[in-house]
């Protein structure tokens, strides 16, 4: 019933598609949310290194080109569940950078009220369903969405963003079969950035190709060029308008790759120099700038005004989190059940 | 000018070893170039520079170990920016990782939480406690162990507080449950006196009692159904007990209170008379007389007699009336007369004295504290002119009697003073009504107005 | 595949359903099974938003008969019969909660909960806390527990002790007819994740089942039977070998007070605490292993609030620490046995 | 009997009565019912004890003349007889 498409057919122009995306003004806003991702990771490694920012923080740099583009193929009423790589999604999704930042620093203004911390940014309003740090854990959630839709007859996606590590865990087969037994309206994104965590692809996987592995669970599944932009959103929009109109799961495989470490705790010894550079070439966010501006639809200031208006968004950001408040300790049991306390006796007690 | 400080490279990281400079000064930086390696305890670490500029003074030679945020070397960071790099310069002037507020010149134990470090400590002492010549004199005096004591001195020295506590505490501890102390401590027995029959002879709180009973109590079955007030756990005193019941009552019993007034005349003068005949020994107080109207009362109108339990009324297997008597220096035990609608006055009375004698020395067998079927509360002797009494769960009711006082009444349409005395009584709604209760005290009135048949 | 769209059922349309269902309100004689089936009726008909889903519940009528009749009576939408994937539907469950749905996932045994511990845990637990209080899960998630029919150790765990160590969760242990019938609805009403644990030897169990008297609230323990000289406190499947022990004492002249804990998540420590202060004894009887089981807790708790009434020291009766063996005598001799309850009691009151 | 020695035998016969008594609380014209809590029982005890110490008959009629112990002296001297 599938047929696996090769990173040829993807792009094949889709008429409608791309002519309603090809305005500069359009391509202008893809490349401030890139940029938005990278200086905010490049400002998270300096806050990180100044011991600001604690615990775990995986980054983003490199593979801005798939939130970006994904996130232009989703309406506000779509659902997102996310990993603990997550501060892509998360901005593309549009929770502020303030929200992200403050989170980062543990206060009660940030996106999760500092409960979270990097791993688990939460935004109920923006159905952006949280990171996860347990690989392949938020698949079945996702999942569970999806099949929420389906029996309310609600025409939404819901996308699930994983590595390719998760690929390996059960949590994909059993969420990929039911997937596709049940028809849900679920969009599978896997952010193939060849390593999970210091396991090279073909060191964990038996099979490489991700996307021949999706579809042999009976959904349609192709492979995209994860550090192209525009390719990424066609690919995308493709797939989220046949699961509007009901053919069930689709599953992308975007080939991208990660320039810094797995998170900043790694020494990163796993990569070879000349492999990272290899894929610095095709940086999403350089190569992106360079196209537009030689297909002049980006003149300098217009490159100006971005990296400014993007660069004071993280200085305010910064600095706004530095003065928020911790949530007070006496408020420590709160959110453990949606009452005040557990026993009557603790609700008595808190009251 | 900015600082290149010690990075932290990992969520337990304190410090870090700078292993190799991989840049001189004077030469040119751009933000992201690894300008050195730095070892940590997990591994060894190429490290960025955030700022654009030229290396100024290295500040750190290679193979020292500095804590992070510990600043390394000195940038000069250049003015004009590179044209791919352009960045709004915010309004104050501030690079992003030179900036004081961020890396502060001060060492930056303030950065790195103080938990990681442990706090400087007098070396403890290795070894057994030492002690001074005096303490150990006065050890060997009181044939004190000095080793197994715990030393509450300085870094675990034994000091002469200590050994006077081990050699006070000397007796050997008494094996015995917590609820044997706790019903020792109230009715003031010696516990090392005792012979426990619990687990490796424990004393347990039926040891207690039967030690507290005068005489060998019945069979060491543990005491039937209710328990009187002193006798329940909880809280550390009787006083506690007495409030864990209090506060039940009122929060389970729906009380309702009746009271009124009786005529006494008739019955002291007949008792007077008769405590004539009798000697000094043998003398009935009026107490003894209002005791056993209430009894037979309580025979008469059985519904105020017995339990509630599981929310039905259980009558009572007799009248077995418990006598409210207040212990000095605070506390209440409530002594049962068994029978007492069946008791003869002189018998009755003999009952109460040795009761509260008893309750008062702590001489009572926990079987004499329970099963009371109805209780009397009696405050004459405080002067008190009206008690309404909280009823004891299970029971259903409590009568309360106030002072024996000479009042005006009419006497046949005459005014006369009469000893009169204010007889209430306190019922559980659940288990009777007002009605129940008025006939129970024109009962009493009417028992009181023949003394004779009592 | 065209989707069926719960919520527009009109009114006419369920209450025609919910006679049909036959959920009499009059006192009438029913097994514990039935009790579940008639409260998972109940929750179908009164809400649009509430679904089974698990392995078998449909076609098959469920693993132990417990949703036999309900496929043909809801349809498939309502009645979803799962691949084996627990972590997946127990996910989906958790995902669907969030989208407004009130799930009720059936994992067929304890046993085979362990292959979705990490979503119960990682997930349905743990996201309100995590998110700072934006995304309650309101999901119910029913399951079979214990040993006693012979079914060896992969098949004979008492795991609700793991379960009622995380915070987040409300577990229950239903062990009666009326609370196998009227704890699902406050279940389904809690905003957070409730776990329901039936005892396979319960399943049988027949008895009368009178109209909703006014149902105990989800976190209170409750009194099976008074006394005053011990407090058995026990709860699902060993509560009838815990009332046959207090018969048995009674027999010997030794009153013992039963306390049903029912919510084992959080522990009614006011019923119990007042228990034992009362009888100054208490025995613990627990299938589970002893060494970090529900017993443990529970004599820990009697140890810190009802230390100065203990006449003797807190007794527990759990399983022998032993995977479940299969043949059949040694398998009675692995789990607590009425013989057990009575000797621990018979010790404590000495 | 002199006044002192039956004010001596007052003092021994409530002694038995309220052990822990300090008398030095109680001055010879106080009513010592209310200063030591003697309650009916008690004094009906004290009665008894007064009157095996002294071999004088106490009635109900004298407890009037009995609430200090100035006056249960005055009364038991008086009883006594030379």
């Amino acid at each position: 019933m599938t047929t696996k498409r090769t990173d040829r057919a993807a792009s094949a122009t889709n008429r409608r598609g791309t002519a309603r995306k090809a305005t500069a003004e359009h391509r202008q806003k893809l490349l401030e949310s890139m940029l938005r991702i990278r200086r905010f990771e490049e400002r998270s490694v300096e806050l990180y290194s100044a011991a600001r920012i604690r615990g775990f923080v995986h980054l983003y740099v490199g593979e801005e080109a798939v939130a970006v583009g994904v996130n232009e193929a989703l309406t506000e009423d779509d659902a997102i569940v996310s990993t603990y790589r997550e501060h892509g999604h998360a901005l593309a999704r549009g929770l502020t950078s303030e929200a992200v930042m403050a989170e980062m620093f543990g206060k009660v203004t940030g996106c999760s009220h500092g409960r979270g911390g990097s791993m688990h940014l939460f935004d109920a309003s923006r159905r952006f369903y949280g990171g996860n740090a347990i690989v392949g854990g938020g698949l079945p959630l996702a999942a569970g969405l999806a099949l929420a839709d389906r029996m309310n007859g609600r025409c939404r996606v819901t996308c699930c963003f994983f590595g390719d590590g998760a690929v390996a865990e059960g949590e994909f087969h059993e969420t990929a079969n039911l997937a596709a037994l049940w028809g849900l309206p679920l969009l599978l994104v896997c952010e193939n950035n060849q390593y999970a965590m210091g396991t090279a692809l073909d060191r964990a996987q038996a099979e490489t190709d991700l996307a021949l592995r999706a579809s042999s669970y009976g959904m349609v599944a192709w492979a995209v060029d994860g550090m192209d932009v525009e390719a990424v959103e066609r690919a995308a929009l493709r797939a989220t308008e046949a699961i509007r109109s009901g053919s069930g799961p689709h599953f992308l495989e975007l080939r991208t790759y990660r320039f810094r470490a797995h998170s900043m705790y790694d020494p990163d010894r796993y990569r070879d120099k000349d492999e990272i550079e290899r894929w610095r070439k095709r940086d999403p966010v350089v190569t992106f700038a360079d196209r537009l501006r030689r297909e002049h639809s980006l003149p300098t200031a217009r490159l100006r005004d971005i990296e400014n208006r993007v660069g004071a968004e993280i200085d305010h950001a910064v600095e706004a989190a530095d003065l928020a408040a911790a949530e007070p300790v006496e408020d420590l049991l709160l959110h453990v059940t949606s009452g005040v306390g557990e026993t009557r006796k603790e609700e008595e007690a808190r009251l | 000018m900015a600082e290149f400080t010690m990075p932290s490279l990992g969520a337990d990281m304190d410090e870090g070893v700078l292993q190799e400079w991989l840049v001189s000064p004077g030469v040119r930086v751009a933000k992201g170039d690894v300008v050195a390696v730095v070892e940590t305890d997990k591994a060894t670490i190429e490290v960025e520079c955030f700022e654009t500029g030229t290396v100024g003074v290295l500040l750190v030679e290679p193979g020292t170990r500095v804590p992070v945020g510990a600043p390394l070397a000195v940038i000069e960071t250049a003015d004009t920016r590179a044209p791919t790099e352009a960045r709004r310069e915010p309004a104050a002037k501030k690079p992003l990782v030179a900036v004081p507020v961020v890396v502060p010149a001060t060492p930056t134990e303030n950065l790195v939480p103080q938990l990681a470090r442990p706090p400087a400590r007098a070396p403890v002492a290795a070894g057994p406690p030492v002690t001074g010549p005096l303490v150990r004199h006065l050890a060997h005096d009181r044939n004190v162990d000095i080793a197994r004591i715990r030393g509450t001195g300085r870094g675990g020295r034994v000091t002469r507080h200590d050994v006077d506590r081990a050699s006070v505490a000397g007796i050997p501890r008494v094996r015995a449950t917590p609820y044997a102390r706790k019903v020792a401590e109230e009715l003031n027995i010696d516990l090392t006196a005792l012979q426990g029959t619990g687990e490796q002879g424990a004393v347990r709180a039926a040891d207690v009692r039967a030690a507290g009973a005068a005489t060998k109590g019945k069979g060491g079955r543990p005491a039937p159904v209710t328990r009187p007030p002193e006798q329940h756990g909880g809280g550390q005193s009787m006083r506690g007990t007495i409030a864990h019941l209090m506060a039940r009552s009122k929060r389970e019993i729906p009380h309702y209170y009746l009271s009124t007034t009786l005529d006494l005349a008739t019955a002291l003068a007949w008792l007077r008379a008769a405590n004539r005949q009798r000697p000094v020994k043998e003398r009935v107080l009026p107490a003894a007389l209002l005791l056993k109207a209430a009894a037979r009362a309580a025979r008469a109108v059985p519904d105020l007699n017995g339990y509630w339990h599981d929310d039905h009324f259980e009558p009572g297997d007799g009248v077995h009336l418990g006598v409210a008597v207040s212990l000095r220096g605070g506390g209440l035990l409530t002594p049962v007369l068994r029978d007492a609608d069946t008791l003869q006055l002189p018998a009755l009375m003999a009952a109460l004295k040795d009761l509260a004698g008893r309750a008062r020395a702590g001489r009572l067998r926990a079987s004499e504290l329970t099963d009371a079927t109805l209780t009397v509360t009696n405050l004459g002797d405080q002067g008190i002119e009206t008690v309404l009494g909280v009823i004891l769960p299970p029971q259903v009711a409590v009568v309360g009697f106030g002072a024996v006082t000479d009042r005006p009444c009419a006497v046949n349409g005459l005014l006369g003073v009469h000893p009169m005395v204010t007889a209430t009584l306190s019922a559980d709604h659940r288990a009777s009504d007002g009605a129940v209760g008025a006939r129970y005290l024109t009962t009493v009135d009417r028992l009181l107005q023949h003394p004779e048949e009592l | 595949m065209t989707a069926v769209n719960v919520n527009d059922r009109t009114a006419t349309e369920k209450a025609e359903t919910a006679s049909r269902s036959g959920t009499s309100a009059a006192p009438h004689k029913t097994t514990y099974r039935e009790a579940l089936r008639e409260a998972l009726r109940e929750a179908l008909n009164t809400d649009g938003r509430v679904f089974l889903m698990g392995e078998d519940v449909g076609a098959y009528g469920g693993c132990f008969g417990v949703s036999l009749g309900l496929l043909e009576e809801f349809g498939p939408e309502r009645i979803r019969d799962t691949p084996l994937s627990e972590s997946a539907f127990v996910g989906a469950g958790i995902g669907a909660a969030l989208a407004g749905m009130r799930p009720i996932v059936e994992i067929m045994t304890v046993n085979f909960s362990l292959l979705a511990l990490d979503q119960i845990l990682n997930n349905a637990a743990t996201l309100l806390h995590m998110s700072g209080g934006q995304l309650p899960v309101p999901l119910v998630i029913r399951m079979t527990t214990g040993a006693g029919r012979q079914l060896a150790a992969q098949h004979s765990h008492s795991l609700e002790g793991w379960y009622a160590h995380i915070p987040g969760l409300r577990v229950l242990a239903p062990a009666t007819i009326e609370d196998a019938r009227h704890m699902l609805a406050p279940a389904l009403a809690d905003p957070d994740p409730v776990l329901i644990f039936e005892h396979g030897t319960l399943y049988n169990a027949s008895g009368e089942l009178g109209p909703a008297a006014e149902p105990l609230p989800l976190d209170r323990a409750a009194i099976r039977r008074t006394g005053t000289d011990v407090t058995l406190i026990t709860y699902g499947g060993s509560l009838p070998k815990t009332l046959a022990a207090a018969d048995e004492l009674a027999a010997a002249g030794i009153s013992a007070e039963v306390v049903d804990l029912r919510s084992l998540r959080p522990l009614d420590d006011t019923t119990i605490i007042d228990s034992v202060v009362r009888t100054h004894r208490a025995v613990v009887v627990d299938e589970a292993w002893r060494t970090g089981s529900l017993a443990a807790e529970v004599s820990a708790r009697i140890g810190e609030q009802a230390f100065y009434s203990l006449d003797a020291r807190v007794r527990r009766v759990c399983s022998a620490e032993v995977p479940i063996p299969y043949a059949r005598e040694l398998e009675a001799a692995a789990l607590p046995q009425v013989a057990d309850i009575v000797t621990a009691a018979r010790e404590a009151v000495g | 009997m002199t006044y002192e020695q039956a004010l001596g035998l007052v003092r021994e016969a409530l002694s038995r009565v309220v052990p822990d008594a300090g008398f030095a609380s109680v001055g010879p014209d106080e009513k010592f019912r209310d200063v030591l809590e003697v309650d009916s029982l008690d004094f009906l005890e004290f009665v008894e004890v007064l009157s095996g110490l002294t071999g004088v008959r106490l009635d109900e009629d004298d407890y009037q003349d009995l609430t200090t112990l100035a006056d249960g002296a005055r009364l038991v001297a008086a009883r006594a007889g030379v």
